[in-house]
């Protein structure tokens, strides 16, 4: 298990090498990554905040759970913070399996509960200035088929 | 004395991400009353406890969840990770 | 979309850069990459044998089955044919999306389809000879659920 | 005349990947009947239906299909991609 919460910007394909590598007993890999999304084409950048101490144990807890709930050979969470420009990766979750049907059902799980349950607060800074994003009621509400 | 922490919106709202406070308050809720009382901003970002979550050395918890032994608290909006 | 049905190896890492870097509007990329196994250490290596022409066509019809049912930026399959070793990629897919949970369906019923309806044949070598994998009941009836 | 492919297990019990055929059969179903009757590398090979999928100028077929106006078939196990 890793978990990483970083400033720095990755490359998902360096990570999906690192991940694949370690795990190759795993027949199954499946990989998310979330990128600052600029619909508008008015999105100037995207700022970050988390509770540093108590995201790194939130995101642990979640990946034990995941590794209770399906049989995982191995997962990973990255998550960035500060300051994010359109187009960069904000956070990717890659997960090794056995079988594909705990790869794809752990990833899911890991996305949902890190989109409602990780301390993490988003920005969006655009030109007529900056807002909170605000939690969707769907992602709550995707925990429940958890 | 208790840490209590700020984030996101909330820590705009009160104007410092952390303090140190020397309270009675048994509950969470409790805390909240004492802060609200102290300054307008306060009040502002408690206003709405449906859009406000907290968070007990490190674990979410809830509004009526007891102080004691407790050093860390911490208040913010849901969440918008990943 | 691309679809490509080949012999040659490839690299998750440099796949998946490419695709991301091919839909920069959209917020989120699931990728799923297919291992070959050697869980009792006694294999080989993987013939896989495929149906030229009909491999690309249904492939291709299954990816605009899945741009029809969700909302896909664009989506990639790889899959390969001929020997393989242990350790090595089989195929992978991945998805691009404005939201997650359609790249992730969208992924899934991919990884379904091919399972059961791509033709591809995996035969596995081990030291004292070589077997068809049988298709598994548990795929077949993955298809019920899209 | 018609191309008929054989493909995994079903290619080494016949021993050719492929032939042209010169049929009369109007159905899949007739073609198998036809092949069948011809040596016991057929009769082995299109034992047990179930276990045989075909397709029909490379789609997806069923073994009661009609044959008119198509020029390849091909006979194979299950498939097992991905």
């Amino acid at each position: 298990m890793r978990v990483s919460v970083q400033t720095a910007v990755f490359d998902l394909g360096t990570e999906s090498n690192a991940f694949a590598a370690s795990v190759p007993t795993a027949g199954a890999i499946v990989t998310f990554t979330g990128v600052v999304r600029d619909n508008a084409g008015t999105l100037s950048a995207m700022e970050i905040e988390h509770y540093p101490g108590m995201t790194e144990k939130a995101i642990a807890a979640m990946i034990e759970q995941a590794i209770t709930r399906w049989t995982l050979t191995d997962a990973l969470v990255i998550h960035r913070y500060g300051r994010l420009a359109a187009g960069e990766p904000i956070m990717m979750v890659a997960t090794a399996a056995p079988h594909r049907g705990d790869a794809f059902a752990a990833a899911e799980f890991l996305m949902d509960y890190l989109k409602s349950r990780a301390p993490f607060w988003k920005k969006e800074i655009g030109a007529d200035g900056a807002a909170w994003v605000a939690a969707l009621s769907s992602d709550e509400a995707a925990l429940t088929r958890w | 004395m208790i840490d209590v922490l700020y984030f996101a919106w909330v820590r705009e709202r009160i104007g410092l991400p952390r303090e140190r406070l020397d309270t009675a308050a048994r509950t969470v809720r409790d805390l909240i009353a004492e802060l609200t009382a102290r300054e307008d901003r306060y009040a502002l970002a408690f206003a709405d406890l449906t859009s406000l979550r907290v968070a007990l050395d490190q674990e979410l918890s809830n509004f009526d969840a007891p102080l004691q032994g407790i050093r860390e608290v911490a208040f913010f909006p849901p969440m918008t990770g990943g």
